[in-house]
């Protein structure tokens, strides 16, 4: 009985499941919607239909990947909707000027780091709430949208090369859905790979640890919020291409629905912990609800209680089955 | 002494309530009244708080765009039991002691958009049409411009519908929606939005979608966007009201009584069918 | 003592060394207070316990010691509810029971103190104190009772802490970890789970501490004390169990071992 | 030098200014607001004014002080708005096919109850996190409300004694004001005083730890949204009887201005810290710097931006001031 | 050796035994590396510190002990930039300077072991080891080689940690704390300021942290050491300071201090 004996090496699968249980669990239900829907509509397996979802998709999901830099330092930015409202309205009005597009372009990506720059001085060297900041933000941001069209919705006339960044194919791929993906490979590499991305989630996890090891923890929170702010603009630009016009009436309530595809794919709102493969599962997995649920022909009074519903019992069974799951695996060792 | 007058608005996210206020204000401004304007941003309770401040600073007339009609009515007895008069812009109030009920019937004015759409099908589309509603659910008065153009268009021979998606009276999200609808029927022949966000949305989704040719978009509120979409032809009419108009109707009332005179229960704004035959006046409010 | 009750292992089943329980002022075999059995543990792919088999008599010490990362920490907080082992059972009095958390085991007057201390950094020390405890007037909290015993509970550890009304994340890690060892030891106990209590103590705090285990043993109370400290152990345990890598490797009477014997047992030296 | 000699009792005064200085903090921006518009306004200070922003305030500050409770867990109820409309729209329902207003008052109440528990089951019970949850919640009660009243608004005609309670006065103070300082000072009383807030704090401050004491910590956690719930179908009541009307457009954006009261108060986000004081003292100035600004008559295109920013740059110096001066007391001592 | 830059204060101002350095090997007055001076600190009302006056010297160990609240972590979180004092001064090697935060001593090579570890719980073993100091290729980590460092990091340390790729949160109190020294004692620190390093660690883990202790000071590393365990300090110790409630009240040179006489310095004792 007391022979000393070393302790079996763990099955690297199985501490690799349990450490990505919850983007595995949004995946599962990712195919599941997609299973589903396939099969009870014609249409949604179609090539146009899925490369209508991927543009959709594709500003909330620009900003989901930077939101989900914000969350992992344990912050929050409300006002993303508000700065994509007001680059929008703003890139619409300097075009209107007449200026170039593409160095409106540039222009506004500067103007959307300075808003995110400027909330997260607050937040990192003022030491505000980020809840704070970005609430004031958001009423600020959407005010100043509103001023500067007056209500108008200004149209962008006659730019076919920044039309093409809304509404063009590069190789069969819309334009918005390449940039989407191009933002959240960067995005995982950011994370999983850089000293930068460790920095965040050093933060996240232990501001003070991260601290006293000497990072420069204010720098590294305040610059998620010019992530996130250069996120914005590009989302707003790419809605302004779509739309050829802009308005201070875009991405009203957007804030919350990339807060939720960031939460959705098993980012912690307590910091430390996200995925930028759980956030794209995630802001996917809520474009193709929306779009199969229309696909399906429910009554639009519906539509609200299903999409909830649909979420809540997904990642509910979801829970349900991984947690058990592994119980048993590790009973039966 | 200067009179105020205030105006208790929606939200100022849309064209049409800015247009309002402005008509408003050069109404106020002609007849040396001062304007104030409160912005609800959607929240019902937050226009009774307004009136209810209003009242406290004893302002000399109250025009309002109701959010919620009947929900609006106790501030509106309040206001008028305090001595100020009330009337009532575009959503139709319940009976009342409101001054006077300005501005489109909405339901009429989507009656009369289906009578345009039946006709407009008949002539130009060989009388078969399967239609899709952009609506806006969360949106009384959009909802009754829905109710309207349905009652008269449903049952007419031809018509088939595609069903309604709520754009929730955003332009982005009226955008998805509408590209949803048009994907989920590929035989759709016509889109009608039943506002600013959702026509907006509706023509961007038939341009991103390529179906320029093949949908035949209508609606309400102009834009810059659906006049060049009325210059490509896809799209065959848009109700345009006078929002300015509505205003300064508004304006004069509340001018006329507080000085002791007295008005029409209800003012009427006509609306306008815009079409490509007579879409040239427009040009220049929207550049 | 309910002989009937007694299971037939829990005189065999003694660990390692071998060795009856100590039997204080008593000729017949004295039944475990608590006896586990076959314990397993695994987090994730890691087996953290091993199949472990110990007995706690009333009113005795155990020290419990091994390796770093051996098992200790999770075995005791099996004990006290705070784990669900995958597999083994747990006996408590004779009769085996079945915890579904930690108010289980607190209800049968299992008291522990939690390596990592577990206090509620934004709630003050008195509040830590009397935590899932609290005194109560009706609904309300009986703050003056509480203060007032709160100071006698510190006291019998020679602790200072100048204001019970401070928030605990205020205080240094040895007045912290004095009122975690407070709160367990206050509520009269049967069985005393002390994970490393003495870590971050002074030393007149470890005096204090060390006695009171000694006076609460008297009381017939069973105190399980996990500490690197080995001195410490000759002063207040009857019994050393050792652990390595999940495993319980060995049992020694306190008599019938040393420092030296220890210390080769933890690192296996001796096999 | 080495005299053993112990160290110098602290003031209780500076340990309890350093304690509360968020309390404090907001009560000085509160009263300089107070100051600010009755110096530039001269109807701000009149009675009348005084109880109007009480009765409004009123909803937003039985929701605030649940919501309290539930921020102080750790968690979060974005559902509240849409709890708010579906209770509002559901009573005039009711209410409409004529059933006793008291009967549909105590019905709503548990109503509100049960949504609320449903919710904190799966928060609690299912560990499912709770900005999901009430995301779903929030889409779903939206939603039912929506498909109850289909868009439209429903009257509620001829129950003075129901009406009562959103316009009536008592002892010369506006009922629903009453109703919310009763339910504000039993918030205090909870937390400060009783078990159950023991319990709540210690919940949110250590979760585990309050496990390992033996607390019932799940069904604590789960308590705090029904306590939301029975909060919504109170405000839900008192909007309905002050509005005369049931409507799913109720409460739009409401959770967002129910947080921002919370936040603003001092309780934190991360759970553990928070103030029912402060809760009151966010709401109030939140109401106030709203009636002021209508007051002032402020161009509606700037109101956003104004709100935004005051809230923004009060929090901020209010930081600064409060840190500059405990350093500078601790520094002369 | 600069002697010139050396403040005047730098050899009377030794605390209460009055002791002069020792000068290991040199026949002139050392120059500390760093000397603290009228360190005071409050937090709120509560005078954590009340005029602290210090040196450490190259080469040597410290001592620091006293009673729990004596304010010794509070003193050396001042020294490692963690605190900004609210008086007094701070030299390193004769020069006054000012931290305005951690980064700038860990520039000036001063590392610290927490008492409560700083750990990052969602960041694996070898990068809470590289926290800060994370090996770059371009912008990227170099994972290869950090893993292949931060095993060797362990070794040195006797620390079992089979998965290096686990999350820190999971890991027992011994292995995390382990993992604290490593990351402080690997970066050719000038000094190292260990606040109880030893306190979770087993027996063969605690003898690795005083050889490591007993190498680095051949280097010429100062060492800091606060422990409880006074029977450590005659390990590796040249010099013990006393701490009361704030102040420093006594200094030994370890030859001529023991075990009987710590104790009774530390509880007041002996005025
Ligand atoms: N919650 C957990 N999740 C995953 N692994 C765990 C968890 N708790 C403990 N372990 C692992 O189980 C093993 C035993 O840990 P335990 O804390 O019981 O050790 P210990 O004997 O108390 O060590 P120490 O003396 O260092 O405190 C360790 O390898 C640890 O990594
Ligand atoms: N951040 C803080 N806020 C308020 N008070 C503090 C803070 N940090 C320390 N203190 C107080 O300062 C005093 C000294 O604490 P410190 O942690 O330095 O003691 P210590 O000597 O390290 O004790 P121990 O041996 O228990 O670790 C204590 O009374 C403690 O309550
Ligand atoms: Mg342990
Ligand atoms: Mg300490």
């Amino acid at each position: 009985m007391s022979a000393y004996s070393e302790r079996a090496a763990g099955s690297p699968v199985a501490d690799l499941l349990s450490e990505h249980a919850q983007v595995l669990s949004i995946a599962v239900f990712f195919l599941a919607c997609l299973m589903f829907f396939s099969a009870t509509t014609d249409t949604f397996l179609t090539l146009g239909n899925i490369l209508n979802v991927l543009r959709q998709a594709a500003p909330i999901l620009v900003v989901a990947v930077a939101m989900t830099l914000v969350i992992i330092t344990g912050g929050i930015d409300l006002s993303v909707g508000s700065q994509v409202a007001l680059i929008n309205a703003v890139a619409a009005v300097i075009m209107a000027m007449g200026y170039p597009w593409p160095m409106v372009v540039i222009g506004m990506i500067a103007f959307g780091a300075l808003l995110g720059i400027a909330q997260g001085w607050f937040v990192a060297y003022q030491g505000i709430p980020a809840f704070i900041v970005t609430l004031a933000g958001l009423s600020i941001l959407r005010g100043f949208a509103l001023y500067l069209t007056q209500g108008y919705s200004i149209p962008i006339k006659d730019v076919p090369g920044f039309f093409w960044l809304g509404r063009g194919e590069f190789l069969g791929l819309p334009v918005p859905a390449i940039i989407a993906i191009l933002v959240a490979v960067i995005g995982y590499v950011i994370i999983a790979y850089t000293k930068y991305g460790r920095q965040v989630v050093a933060v996240g996890s232990n501001l003070e640890a991260a601290r006293r090891v000497g990072m420069p923890a204010k720098w590294i929170v305040a610059s998620v919020y010019m992530v996130s702010g250069i996120a914005c603009a590009l989302a707003g630009l790419l809605i302004a291409a779509r739309l050829g016009s802009g308005s201070s009436n875009a991405a009203v309530g957007f804030e919350l629905q990339v807060i939720a595809a960031v939460v959705l794919g098993g980012t912690s709102l307590m910091g430390g912990r996200g995925s930028i493969l759980g956030t794209v599962l995630g802001t996917l997995t809520i474009a193709v609800i929306g779009n199969g649920l229309i696909l399906m022909h429910i009554s639009p009074f519906f539509t609200q209680i299903v999409t909830g519903a649909i979420i809540l019992v997904a990642i509910w069974l979801n829970t349900k089955i991984f947690t058990t799951n592994f119980r048993f695996g590790g009973k039966r060792k | 002494a200067e009179k105020t007058f205030a105006l208790v608005q929606i939200n100022q996210q849309a064209l049409f309530f800015n247009q309002m206020n402005e008509g408003a204000q050069k109404a106020a401004d002609a007849a040396g009244a001062k304007l104030v304007i409160f912005n609800a941003n959607n929240d019902p309770a937050a226009q009774n708080s307004a009136i209810e401040t209003y009242i406290q600073q004893k302002v000399d007339g109250l025009a309002v765009v109701a959010i919620d009609v009947n929900g609006i009515m106790p501030a509106v007895q309040q206001a008028t039991a305090a001595g100020i008069p009330v009337v009532a812009i575009d959503a139709i109030l319940p009976d009342g002691p409101q001054k006077a009920q300005i501005g489109v019937d909405n339901a009429t004015a989507g009656a009369d958009m289906g009578k345009f759409f039946l006709d407009y099908v008949k002539s130009d589309m060989g009388g078969k049409v399967k239609y899709g509603v952009v609506g806006a659910l969360n949106s009384f008065i959009q909802n009754v411009r829905q109710e309207g153009f349905e009652k008269t268009v449903k049952g007419a021979g031809g018509v088939e519908t595609a069903g309604v998606v709520d754009g929730q009276n955003i332009q982005d999200n009226a955008l998805a929606a509408a590209e949803n609808l048009i994907t989920g029927n590929p035989d759709m022949t016509a889109i009608y939005a039943t506002g600013e966000p959702a026509l907006m949305g509706a023509i961007a989704a038939v341009e991103s979608q390529g179906k320029q040719s093949d949908v035949k978009v209508f609606g309400w509120d102009l834009t810059a966007q659906a006049i060049a979409g009325i210059d490509a032809g896809y799209v065959a009419a848009v109700i345009q009201q006078d929002p300015a108009a509505m205003g300064a109707a508004a304006i004069d009332a509340l001018k006329t009584i507080s000085d002791g005179g007295s008005v029409e229960k209800t003012i009427s704004v006509p609306i306008t069918i815009v079409t490509r035959e007579n879409v040239e006046p427009y040009r220049a409010v929207f550049k | 003592m309910i002989y009937d009750r007694q299971p037939p292992t829990a005189v065999a089943g003694a660990g390692g060394g071998n060795i009856l329980p100590r039997q204080p002022g008593e000729g017949g075999i004295r039944q475990p207070r608590i006896s586990l059995r076959g314990i397993r543990k695994n987090f994730g792919s890691h087996q953290a316990l091993r199949g472990v088999d110990l007995d706690i008599y009333p009113g005795e010490c155990l020290g419990l010691v091994g390796d770093n990362a051996a098992g200790k920490s999770t075995l005791t907080k099996i004990i006290s509810g705070t784990y669900i082992p995958d597999d083994g059972t747990i006996s408590i009095e004779g009769r085996e029971v079945r915890f579904s958390g930690p108010a289980d085991a607190r209800d049968r007057n299992i008291e522990m103190v939690f390596q990592d201390l577990s206090l509620c950094d934004h709630v003050d020390v008195v509040g830590n104190l009397f935590l899932g405890r609290e005194l109560t007037r009706g609904p309300f909290l009986d703050r003056r009772r509480m203060e007032a015993e709160a100071r006698a509970m510190l006291d019998a550890l020679e602790i200072r802490i100048p204001r019970l009304g401070a928030k605990v994340e205020k205080l240094s890690g040895g007045q912290r970890q004095a009122i975690a060892i407070a709160r367990a030891a206050s509520f009269n106990p049967k069985v005393l789970i002390m994970d490393e209590p003495t870590s971050a103590l002074a030393v007149a705090e470890v005096e204090a501490v060390l006695n009171l285990i000694n006076r609460v043993k008297a009381k017939g109370v069973s105190v399980i004390l996990i500490t690197h400290r080995l001195q410490d152990l000759f002063r207040v345990c009857d019994r050393i169990a050792v652990m390595y890598e999940g495993t319980k490797v060995a049992e020694r009477d306190i008599g019938k071992t040393d420092l030296q014997d220890l210390v080769q047992l933890i690192v296996g030296g001796k096999h």
